[in-house]
């Protein structure tokens, strides 16, 4: 009797937690540790730590096509291995090899302004750049090279880039018409830094 | 009958309070109405916005309408704005008041009997008016579904996270899809610094203009191509107050009878002809209060 | 007999669909198209529309934290709207600035008047809209498509003003009909008083 009432404590526990708990984990590009899911969910450590585990086996049993794996000491959604050779063909297809307008725009501001932090990009070009960005490092556009002296990482273009324009070096861009007299100090004041 | 039911539905539209209530503010159970007048005229945009506004504040049906009260509002108040009143409100009062006067003008007329021509016109630009007014109303209510719709969409965030590495090394090679001229001209796109909303100051230290010299230009383009229209003439104008400048040199013109002025629809493209003949007689032009100094002024001043 | 026959089979051929679905869906970054997902899938585009139609209300009857929405021409997947509060926490797309007043509405003319051109929209609201449409044409919300015959530039709106209202098509914009008696009621009521 007393087993399942504590059952059903946990199972409502958990009901409650599981939306929010996947709301997180879909947005989420690094894996995320159970302290951290606590701290945002305001739940014990103990919850979350039985509430993952409840919904990664949940995934398994009802053969979705993703996962909940723990990586690295946290949490991340992944694809499932069996549906791999899905995802690889959608990738293969090609639906993907042309850069978007708003990647090329950022790709022209680390360009012009390397090396230089996402912070700095997403001031520039007045929206946050994080997922154009993440597109460009992975097509090998773009590289981290150290951070600024506020810890934020720090962006160039790599040869890969100037491969695909056909430039010799980075020097060999041509100027850009002077706009500003003074476009650092402008930036500056954007970004808000 | 199925006129008149269309005409129920229509009333209730025009009536119910709701509907006409995009903008209600604390400040409209504000009895001292025309405190409120200064308030609500800061922020409202265009005539519609405000007749929309100055209907439901005086809870009036648009077909009962009992505009004079409104009409009368509108008086007091430029009148206690005595001389201090600036030129961008001054000109939207104008406007407003012109389309209330003539709301009111139709309504003075006798209903039931309309014979002539120019009555007849009169109620139909009060239909139109009406027609244009509802129109609005529909774009406004629409305009709030909008904002709710993208507040909505704004809360619900997409999976976009990035691929694992064993799917991205698939990936056929990423193709730029432009040359390096595109790309230095997106480059001069992404890094022109974008304009952050601000108020606005530059008023204040406005460089000063010319009615006079503005009149001169535009007299030395129209003699030598006849006729233009008023986009083109301001094509190669550095600012508003330049384009001001231009449009009251135009006026200027027109009084000395050297122009004629065609504008087919309102807000469409104002053409204008030169009538003036070719004679490069000088033609007197009223300048303007602050206006820059010319030398030869300076002494009479 | 039959019936449950063919029950059963739509029944197998959705259970087949979804987790390679979900696989693929796990990994777009813009909305995704039933073509496309027919195509990489290998099956009829009938059973994809089927699938991703049955797997969205499968989300929401099972209360998931996620959802599957259909947005402007694509399927992608979304945090429900509820789970918000702490999805903002790892997500914050800063400088979300708000389009003013004159801006929705000039977006709301464009919208229902699409094809228009500018001194239509400045004709309806009554007041000129150069100012606002230049915002709306660099927010990417709206963009020219061809000019009439008087020569004015014509404007629709974008994928992108889909996307961000959350639509999956310029129709799903509720009928402005019931708000806007036509000219026949109008002439109707002004002759009636």
């Amino acid at each position: 009797m007393s087993a399942e009432l504590a059952d059903e404590k946990t199972s409502s526990a958990y009901e409650q937690l599981r939306p929010a708990l996947e709301a997180i984990l879909l947005v989420v590009d690094e894996p995320v540790t159970e302290q951290v899911l606590a701290q945002v969910l305001e739940a014990p450590q103990a919850d979350i730590s039985e509430a993952v585990v409840r919904l990664a086996d949940e995934y398994t049993q009802e053969q979705r096509g993703f996962e909940l794996r723990n990586v690295a000491g946290g949490w991340r959604i992944y694809t499932r291995e069996q549906y791999a050779p899905y995802v690889e063909r959608f990738v293969l297809d090609g639906q993907q090899t042309r850069l978007t307008q708003a990647a090329l725009e950022t790709l022209a501001v680390v360009a012009y302004r390397q090396p230089v932090t996402r912070a700095r990009i997403s001031g520039i070009r007045g929206v946050n750049c994080d997922g154009v960005m993440r597109t460009l490092l992975a097509r090998g556009l773009v590289e981290e090279c150290g951070s600024d002296n506020g810890g934020g990482y720090l962006y160039q273009t790599t040869p890969l880039f100037l491969e695909k324009l056909g430039l010799g070096s980075i020097n060999e861009l041509p100027p850009i018409a002077p706009l500003m007299p003074d476009t650092d100090a402008v930036d500056d004041v954007i970004a808000g830094d | 009958m199925h006129g008149s039911n269309s005409q129920v539905s229509y009333g209730q539209h025009v009536t119910t309070e709701a509907a006409l209530e995009p903008t209600s503010t604390p400040e409209e159970t504000n009895p001292h109405r025309r405190a409120s007048f200064q308030v609500r005229l800061t922020n409202f945009e265009g005539p519609f916005d405000l007749l929309l506004q100055l209907i439901h504040q005086h809870k009036l049906d648009v077909t009962e309408v009992a505009l004079h009260q409104v009409t009368d509002d509108f008086i007091a108040h430029i009148r206690e704005l005595g001389s201090t009143w600036d030129l961008d409100q001054a000109t939207e009062f104008l406007l407003i008041a012109a389309t209330l006067l003539d709301l009111k003008a139709v309504r003075l007329l006798p209903s039931a009997e309309v014979e002539d021509e120019e009555d007849l016109a009169l109620l139909e630009a009060r239909d139109l008016l009406f027609a244009r007014l509802l129109q609005y109303r529909a774009y406004k209510q629409i305009a709030r579904l909008v904002a709710e719709k993208i507040a909505a969409a704004g809360r619900r965030y997409p999976r976009d996270v990035s691929m694992e590495p064993r799917f991205t090394e698939l990936m056929p090679e990423v193709l730029l899809g432009i040359g390096l001229d595109r790309f230095v001209l997106l480059a001069e796109r992404a890094l022109t610094p974008r304009q952050p909303p601000t108020v606005s100051i530059d008023h204040i230290h406005a460089s000063k203009v010319s009615v006079r010299e503005h009149a001169a230009i535009l007299r030395d383009r129209l003699t030598r191509n006849g006729n233009s229209t008023f986009r083109a003439l301001c094509s190669d104008c550095e600012n508003t107050l330049e384009v001001v400048a231009r449009f009251l040199a135009l006026l200027e013109l027109y009084r000395e009878g050297v122009l004629g002025f065609e504008q087919v629809e309102a807000l469409g493209e104002l053409h204008v002809r030169w009538v003036g003949g070719d004679s490069d007689e000088p033609i007197e032009i009223d300048e303007y209060s602050g206006s820059p100094v010319t030398d030869d002024e300076e002494s009479t001043l």
